[in-house]
């Protein structure tokens, strides 16, 4: 075991991945000599060669699309877009080619690429760099989307990502990149949990919370002030955005009887639109509350001045528990 | 507002070998690469070409008699099509438009399976890794960008091949075709850009397009480029063969311009009387790619009647099996809507199998009468 | 009242805001001389010139672009995309500039633009003709979103649109285009019901039935035919994607206790997603059942052979009826 | 297998009117366009540079001191940005990156406007209809498309202005940047794409972006371009006026590569020692664009010690009000967060408004004491 941050523990899954099959390649800007803007590829470009790690020009529909030639050639591409609110140029190659080639193709052609994308807010930063585009990929069928909330998470999710026949949009919680934590670099990666699969990371009673990404520490904390409140919740780490594994949500939610989901992104048709729909959908009668939703507003992100306002915290992750418990809370007295 | 009075027709500058009238005229930059053809394989290129207006013209009648949902006509394009795809070699990887169904033919994709994309039974009709040519590409563009990064694969693999991706004239106009260059260039990419320019996207002419030559935007990526008469089925072969070379010998990406016209509609779903006139289609047919070739081998005395027949015999075969492919093609099972989404399972997805199969067991099991789904109900 | 086909409405909307403001100019592929590949703008070049009817080059993020900046300069450009499935290379204009320009300057630069979008599937067009990328547009705040679903709603609402100051995509049900309907074309504007109203067309007491664009007239046939299984339907058409309208919604569903809602895109994070969790929360104790989506499936727009097995259809509507009712449907027996 | 051989430094071809050693040199294209500016005028240019360099001095301090979160020097581009603006008309619209800081500050942006999207107390800093000039944009190249389609409007206005697009080297290879030289050379539009070659994108070397000089890209679409000195105020000056009796004559869009350097960082979070030498810094420090002019004026006796002082002066005058205006800068109120999303009402936005409203409120009523949101219920 080795105590990494998130970005160290990226970096591991990267190298490990590149070392264990020579088809893995890595394509994105500033990726190379300066290790990219975050060092997550740092040290690769020296250690595997600038034909593995691959600073490309400034285009981000041309690093997905040239990904699709590589992969057409048998190759693992893993792109690295240098902020979620970059992803938008390549959004057609994604879409229209990444997501469907397979099908296309019916199933001749397979598409393993890997797309890393730091995301998320809190790091003060301007406009584009801390937005939450996961929703979009999410609603778009072909993809696999996934987010690590956690060193060990990142490096073992990463490497099962790239191993992946089908492409997986990775989500990185940019704002946890210096977090740290143990990682067992040496396990099997066959025993690993799925990477579909959600985790319970606090166990709780009264009500359940669903977390992903940079938010799950943020839901860990309300757990442990929520029982200092003599409030006992259920923490459940996503993992998988697409497909969400309800297994653990359903299992808790028929238990608690409540449900609060956060995240970053809008609330309209963010993922906990689809959480409580499907949640509803499946444990209607096992409700005692309408499921309540902690996200970013309606409104493009916010100039960093006004960043802590718009992210769900500690403060309104309880209000929402507070909510969804029937308890004194911000909206007490409101109808509907 | 609009200057489109550049570029309508061609120019001088257009590399030529096979004038309109059937004459041979030497060019300095592509006689070299077709001095090697023979006669017999000059045949051989007009039968392709005869071949692949029988596919066409059997295909939109097809599509006239609703057994094809929509068909894009080649008419006017087979040198074009013919000269570049017979110029490459079986492992250069080809990455086309909806509109080189010649050019998949010539590949060795089967008919029907060509057919299925646009009967509607299929999204594509055959395995890309089978023939190295990807199935039809409909996002404008975006296809360039998937050669490009094959043939950095090439670069990577050390293998002496190419990928060669096809676009239109409207197509340059797309930020995908720009950031392929730009890749290519950087990474010295064994690709060639073969864009048929065809005069029109749609009813939009070049001149929308290009207010300059479009083989003139390649040099200032640092990619040379050939601009050919794409009704000259040997310019076209010397030109890609010429493209090709560069490839396989660490030169790079080319681009290539193949001038030629639309003959056809846009797809059958067009009418391109709305607007261009005749006097455009009359002159264009006076160019044909196909007369050319036969003028030329009559006069060389290859080319008798007997020929001919022989010629027009294997094009009715190919157009007969092609039909018949064609209408055969069974409808896919409803239950087929959820295969190849993904390689494994998708707990969402299969659940959603599960109730739909469930679905339709439940029309089976109780409307064992009804043969539609739609309306069976009320 | 003229009888119009919704193409000869949605061209004389475009018409008549041309001729009440200057500054309407329309950009798009062959939607000049040819008049669209629908015809919906057929005669406008005639009539208006090549400077008000502009047949761009084939490039969507340049149509948005300089959709843009002749935003900045006055115009009120109103953009075709010639189908759905072509949107997306104007995906990042669309999302970084059109819906953030306004924010972006505080309020000094207003983005009045109009993205024409035909959408939806039925047609039996072959790959990128048929989808449904709606909800795209529904999760990025700073846009609105609109779809009619008939003649008159698609003449009003597109002149709303255009009159808008915020940019507004408009999704035409490329289907329904020859649907015929009365048209008032001199109704006053002003008097029009608000472009952001949903609309209650059909009443009903037994289930609320939710759709919009091109599955209205089948939630209306599938109303009828539950009529005559003794099942009152009452369906509302959406109108306003982005936001919604929940009035009518919640006043419906609290007086039924159950809600239905279909749209052609898939599943997951599609619109239904958002419907159903809001509703959730704002009538959780009036609910009877939990609220059922009928939808597409979560794939790629299916081979039009199969098309119709993906839409949703009468029956598979109303399957979804018998399933909010608790009547014998395809899922009787299963839990959750 | 990259080459990025090119283009590591000026190069023939590169127009230049003032050399790094402040002599003169007659350019046959540009000498004729800056004919008219006199000494004095030349004075103020070189005024203009050493007050944006002082902005950009303070500013980088600002970073330094926390009182910015980021800040992306201009260091080394000054004759780019002045040469630039100063050749412009009021009423021409300037669409800008996030590096023009200087340009803004010519066209009488605030300074604590400006300062303000580096503080992160707003999205951007200034009304752009009041300056024409957009405010930054961060999507690399998305703003040379605005550029275009304004000045597709002034065309149908028919006002003899224009619109320049400021853009980076890295920008050239984007797809936007390309689709807006298509639209541009096909509606002849007023437009100056106007190109900072600063050799970086961010770690990236502009041989990364271009094989071959970024000027030569344009005349493939028929636009015209000049390459010249970045570092040369009056190069830049007369390639501007040049590009701009172009557009306002009705002679459509213009293309200039300024080719000059990023001394600095490329933001204040950038760590430029990880990817560049000293060496490269060094041959740039010897052609630095305000040294070169103060060596002409001074020869030329236009510049003299009293001079210097009273332009330091003024210099660090503005510095002291960016400075105040900068620290000064009011947090901006929480339920700011809803304003101008729409121009109208929103009924989902506004009830979400209200509800923080009421959130907020909560909050004050009940923990007066507490100053922080964050934490303050644990
Ligand atoms: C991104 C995108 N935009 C629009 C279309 C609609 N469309 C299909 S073909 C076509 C014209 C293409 O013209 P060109 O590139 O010259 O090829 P050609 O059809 O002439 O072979 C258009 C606009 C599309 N398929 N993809
Ligand atoms: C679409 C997009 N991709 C990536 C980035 C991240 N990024 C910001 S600046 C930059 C380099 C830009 O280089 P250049 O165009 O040469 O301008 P310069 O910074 O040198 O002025 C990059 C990659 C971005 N802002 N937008
Ligand atoms: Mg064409
Ligand atoms: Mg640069």
């Amino acid at each position: 075991m080795s105590k990494l941050t998130l970005t160290q523990a990226i970096n591991a899954g990267l190298r490990k991945s590149m070392e264990d099959d020579p088809k893995v390649v890595l394509l994105g800007e500033d990726i190379g000599t300066l290790g990219g803007v975050f060092r997550v590829t740092d040290g690769l470009m020296k250690d595997f060669g600038s034909h593995r790690v691959i600073d490309t020009p400034l285009a981000e529909s041309a690093i997905i699309g040239t990904a699709v030639g590589l992969a057409y050639r048998g190759y693992r591409p893993v792109c690295e877009i240098q902020f979620d609110g970059f992803i938008y140029p390549g959004f057609d190659q994604i879409v229209s080619q990444v997501a469907k080639l397979h099908v296309r193709t019916h199933g001749k052609v397979t598409m393993p690429l890997t797309i890393r994308v730091p995301f998320g807010g809190g790091i003060g930063s301007p406009e584009h760099h801390s937005e939450s585009p996961e929703a979009y990929f999410v609603h778009t069928s072909g993809l696999r989307v996934i987010s690590a909330s956690n060193p060990q998470d990142a490096y073992t999710m990463l490497r099962q990502a790239i191993a992946c026949d089908d492409p997986v949009l990775f989500f990185e919680p940019k704002r946890r990149y210096h977090s740290k934590g143990e990682v067992d670099l040496d396990a099997d990666l066959s025993r690993a949990p799925a990477m579909g699969a959600a985790r319970v990371v606090s166990a709780g009673t009264d009500a359940t919370l669903v977390a992903y990404g940079p938010l799950v520490p943020t839901a860990l904390d309300a757990a442990k002030a929520a029982a200092d409140d003599g409030v006992s919740l259920e923490v459940i780490d996503l993992r998988s955005l697409s497909p969400i594994d309800y297994a653990p949500i359903v299992e808790s939610v028929r238990r608690t009887g409540r449900l609060v989901v956060t995240h970053e992104a809008s609330e309209t048709l963010g993922l906990g639109a689809e959480i409580v729909a499907a949640v509803t959908e499946r444990c209607f009668n096992y409700l005692e509350a309408a499921p309540v939703r902690v996200t970013g507003f309606d409104i493009p992100y916010p100039p960093s001045k006004l960043e802590k306002h718009h992210l769900p915290d500690l403060d309104r992750i309880l209000d929402g528990v507070d909510r969804v418990l029937g308890r004194p809370n911000s909206l007490s007295g409101l109808e509907g | 507002m609009l200057d489109t009075s550049s570029d309508s027709g061609p120019q001088p500058g257009i590399h030529q070998i096979i004038a309109a009238d059937g004459t041979l005229h030497a060019d300095e930059v592509l006689s070299p690469f077709v001095a090697d053809v023979s006669d017999e394989q000059l045949v051989q290129l007009y039968r392709d070409m005869v071949v692949i207006r029988r596919i066409d013209t059997e295909a939109t009648a097809l599509q006239r008699q609703g057994q094809l949902a929509l068909w894009p006509p080649m008419l006017g394009q087979e040198a074009s099509q013919i000269g570049s795809v017979r110029a490459l070699e079986e492992d250069d990887f080809i990455f086309p438009t909806y509109r080189e169904n010649g050019v998949a033919y010539c590949r060795g994709a089967d008919l029907a399976g060509i057919m299925s994309t646009w009967r509607g039974t299929a999204n594509t009709g055959w395995d890309p890794h089978e023939f190295n040519m990807a199935t039809p590409q409909i996002i404008i563009g975006a296809q360039t960008l998937h050669a490009t990064g094959y043939a950095m694969g090439l670069t990577m693999d050390g293998k002496e091949s190419l990928s060669i991706a096809y676009l239109g004239d409207g197509a340059t106009s797309q930020g995908d075709v720009h950031e392929s260059m730009v890749f290519a260039a950087s990474f010295q990419a064994p690709v060639i850009f073969f864009c048929q320019n065809n005069h029109w996207a749609i009813s939009e002419p070049v001149g929308l397009q290009a207010h300059s030559p479009i083989a003139g935007r390649a040099p200032g990526y640092g990619i040379p480029s050939l601009r050919v008469d794409g009704n000259d089925v040997l310019a076209v072969l010397a030109a890609t063969r010429w493209a090709g070379a560069r490839a396989r010998s660490g030169g790079g990406p080319s681009f290539i311009e193949a001038v030629t016209y639309r003959m056809g509609a846009h797809t059958t779903a067009d009418d391109p009387t709305r607007y261009r006139g005749v006097t455009e289609l009359e002159e264009w047919g006076a160019k044909d790619p196909i007369a050319r070739v036969r003028a030329l081998l009559t006069a060389r005395g290859k080319l008798d009647a007997g020929r001919e027949a022989e010629i027009a015999g294997q094009a009715d075969a190919v157009a007969a099996e092609l039909r018949a492919g064609c209408i055969n093609l069974p409808d896919p099972d409803p239950m087929a809507l959820f295969d190849n989404v993904y390689t494994g399972d998708h707990a969402i997805l299969d659940r959603q199998r599960d109730h739909f199969a469930r679905y339709l067991a439940g029309f089976a099991a109780t409307e064992s009468a009804t043969t539609t789904l739609e309306g069976s109900r009320s």
